[in-house]
C-alpha cells in the first residue's frame, strides 16, 4: 500500500472498435464507486469516444455515449484530451460533448506521476 | 448470386460479426442466396452456447442460428481455431476428456478445407474481420 | 476491378498496405474505423483520382461523423449500397 | 514486494498472456510475492476449461493453475467481461438457464472492484494486454 | 464458380504477436492440399515471419518458422514480399530464409487480379 | 520515475502515444512486437537521450532480431531484469 493521488485511467480506443471503450470506462465508474477520484484521459483514437452526434452501432453493439454522458453523475468531471490528438485527428472540439478540457503537451506528461495509480485501456 | 462469408472477430470484442450479420440481412434482403458463413481465427467464439450478454443486448449466436433456420445459411466453424479457443462440440469434447461442450448444432466444426471449398463454389466470398 | 474494404483508422498501418495494392479503377469501402477517415480531406484516398471511394453510412453514424462527412461533400454508401458494390466487383479484399 | 497482475489478451490469440506467465515465474523467482492476477477484456479466456491446443503446446489454463497451486496465487476473472466472452461458472450458468459451464476453481468469477482492491493493495500492478 | 487463378494468400502478421500468421499458413497449405496453386505475398509486418533466425517464443508459442520451412514441400515456393515492405521495416534480405523473392511496386499491384481468389491475414 | 512497457511496432499508432506521456528520468521497456523498433536505428526512441530504452531479451530472440540489435549496440534486458525495473520504478504503464 501506497499513498496515492487520483486515479488516471487511459482510453484509447474509439466506439464499436473494440470492446475496449466500455470496458475501460467501466473502469473507471468503479473507480469512482470505490470512492477514488477519478481523471479521465482520451489518447489517440480513444478522443473519438467524445464526439456528441455518435449513436448506437451494428445488430448487438450498444452506444457508448450514454455512459460518457452517464461519468458525471459519478463526479468524473475531468474529461482530458490532449490537444496535440485533436489536432493529429483533425477533429474540432465543437464536435465533442460538452465538458472536454484540452491539454498542452506539458500538462499531459504532468498527468504521469509515479504516485498516481493509472490504468490503460 | 451466391454469397460466402468469412467471419475472423469475436462478438463484443470486435466489430466484424457484427458488421457481418448486417451484410448478411442485406446481401439476403437484395435477392442472393447465402450459402455459408465460415468462422476463422477468433471469430468461432461467434458459436459459443455459452456466451451471456446483457439482456438488453443482442446474443449473436442467436442471431445467426435464426438466420441459419431462416435462410437455410450453413453455420461451419474451423475446428483446429475453435479447438485451441475452447469453443468445442460434444463429440470434440468427449473426445478430449471434456465433461461439458459449447457448441451444437446449426454450427459444425470442419476443417479449414470447407473455407477454400466456400470460396470455390460461390460467386462472391466477403471477408469481415477484427 | 477490386472492392477494397478497409477497416482500419488512417493512423495504423493498413492504409499504406491498401495503397500498394489498390489500382486504378477499383474501388475502395470504408468500414468500421476505416470512417475516421473522413476527418482529414487531405488524405491521399481523398485526392487521387485513379479509384472511387465511399464511406459506410451506418458506421459514419454510429460514430457520430456523418456531418462532417456531408460538409466535406464525401460520397456515401448504406449496407444495401455495400452489397451492390460487391455485386460490381468479382473479387473484394478486406484489409483489418 | 508484492505484486499483482491485469492480464488482458486471449491465450494464443494475442501475447499478451504468454507474457504474463513467463514474467510470473520470474518475479516468484526473485524472491517477491505474487498476490493476485485479474483477467479483463479478452484476457477471460485464460479460464475456459473447454480450451484444447495441440498437444505439443502448453494449456494456458493449466500453467496458471499450477500457478495457484504452487504459490497461491488468487486468480480472478471480471464477471462482465467473462458472461458476454462465454466464459461462466456452474453456478451462473444454471442462473442463466445454460446446461454447461467452463469455468470452475481456482479462477473465480468477480467484479471489476477486485482490480482496484488488487492495484491498491499491491507494490505493484503489471498490465499485460493483447 | 468461376475460371480462377493461383490462390493468393496475403499475410501481414509477425510471429508470436497473433495467432494469425499461424493460421493463415494454415490456410495456404490446405490450399495447396486442395491442388491449388498458392502464391505467398508477406507484406507490413508479416514480412517479419521469414527471419531466418527466428526462435520458438514465450511457454505457449510455437515457433512458425518450421512452417515456413515445410511450404516448398506444398509447392509453395512463391515467397514474395514488397521490396518497399524490406525499405520500410529496414529488414535486410540477408536476415531472411532463401527464396524470398522481392517485388518492385508493379509487380506487387500484378498480383491483386479480380479473377485470382484471394485470403488476407 | 515511471516504467512505459510498449508492445508496438513503431509502424502503430502507439509509440505515439507513449512519446506524449514519457518524461525525462522515465525508463522505456520494448516488449512483444515493441522490439521490431531494433531493426531503425533512427527511431525517435534511440536519438533521444531523456529516457533510458531496453529491449526485452526473450522477445528479440523469438523473432530472431537478436544478432541485429548487437550490431546496432542496443541494450537488452532478460526477464529477471525485466522484473527489476518493475522493482526500481514505483509505478509502470503498459502501451498495447
Amino acid at each position: 500500500m501506497r499513498e496515492s493521488e487520483d486515479l488516471l485511467v487511459i482510453i484509447r480506443h474509439a466506439p464499436h472498435d473494440s470492446n475496449w471503450l466500455r470496458e475501460g470506462l467501466d473502469a473507471a465508474l468503479v473507480g469512482a464507486a470505490f470512492g477514488q477520484s477519478v481523471r479521465l484521459l482520451f489518447m489517440g483514437q480513444g478522443a473519438l469516444a467524445l464526439c456528441r452526434e455518435q449513436q448506437a452501432g451494428a445488430p448487438g453493439q450498444k452506444a457508448s455515449l450514454p455512459t460518457i454522458d452517464m461519468l458525471e453523475m459519478y463526479d468524473i468531471d475531468q474529461l482530458n484530451v490532449p490537444q496535440r490528438v485533436l489536432d493529429d485527428l483533425k477533429l474540432p472540439l465543437e464536435a465533442l460533448v460538452d465538458g472536454v478540457t484540452p491539454l498542452s503537451e506539458r500538462q499531459v506528461k504532468a498527468l504521469f506521476s509515479q504516485n498516481r495509480p493509472i490504468l490503460n485501456f | 448470386m451466391d454469397y460466402g462469408l468469412l467471419v475472423m472477430g469475436a462478438p463484443y470484442s470486435q466489430p466484424a460479426p457484427h458488421s457481418a450479420l448486417r451484410f448478411a440481412h442485406a446481401v439476403l434482403a437484395r435477392g442472393h442466396r447465402l450459402v455459408g458463413v465460415f468462422f476463422y481465427h477468433d471469430g468461432v467464439h461467434n458459436a459459443s452456447m455459452l456466451m451471456t450478454p446483457p439482456q438488453d443486448e443482442l446474443n449473436l449466436r442467436d442471431a445467426w442460428k435464426a438466420l441459419h433456420k431462416e435462410h437455410d445459411v450453413a453455420l461451419d466453424v474451423c475446428i483446429a481455431a475453435a479447438l485451441r479457443r475452447g469453443v468445442i462440440s460434444q463429440s470434440e469434447a468427449s473426445r478430449h476428456g471434456h465433461d461439458a461442450f459449447n457448441l451444437e448444432a446449426p454450427f459444425e466444426l470442419t476443417g479449414l478445407g470447407q473455407l477454400l471449398t466456400l470460396q470455390q463454389r460461390c460467386d462472391r466470398l466477403i471477408t469481415f474481420a477484427s | 476491378m477490386i472492392l477494397h474494404i478497409l477497416t482500419t483508422p488512417p493512423t495504423s498501418e493498413v492504409p499504406r498496405q491498401v495503397e500498394q495494392a489498390i489500382q486504378a479503377g477499383d474501388t475502395l469501402l470504408l468500414t468500421e474505423a476505416g470512417v475516421t477517415a473522413t476527418l482529414d480531406p487531405d488524405l491521399h484516398c481523398w485526392t487521387q483520382n485513379d479509384y472511387a471511394v465511399f464511406l459506410l453510412e451506418e458506421d459514419l453514424v454510429a460514430r457520430g461523423l456523418s456531418s462532417i462527412a456531408a460538409t466535406h461533400g464525401l460520397s456515401t454508401v448504406d449496407m444495401d449500397g455495400f452489397v451492390a458494390l460487391t455485386e460490381q466487383h468479382l473479387q473484394s479484399v478486406t484489409w483489418y
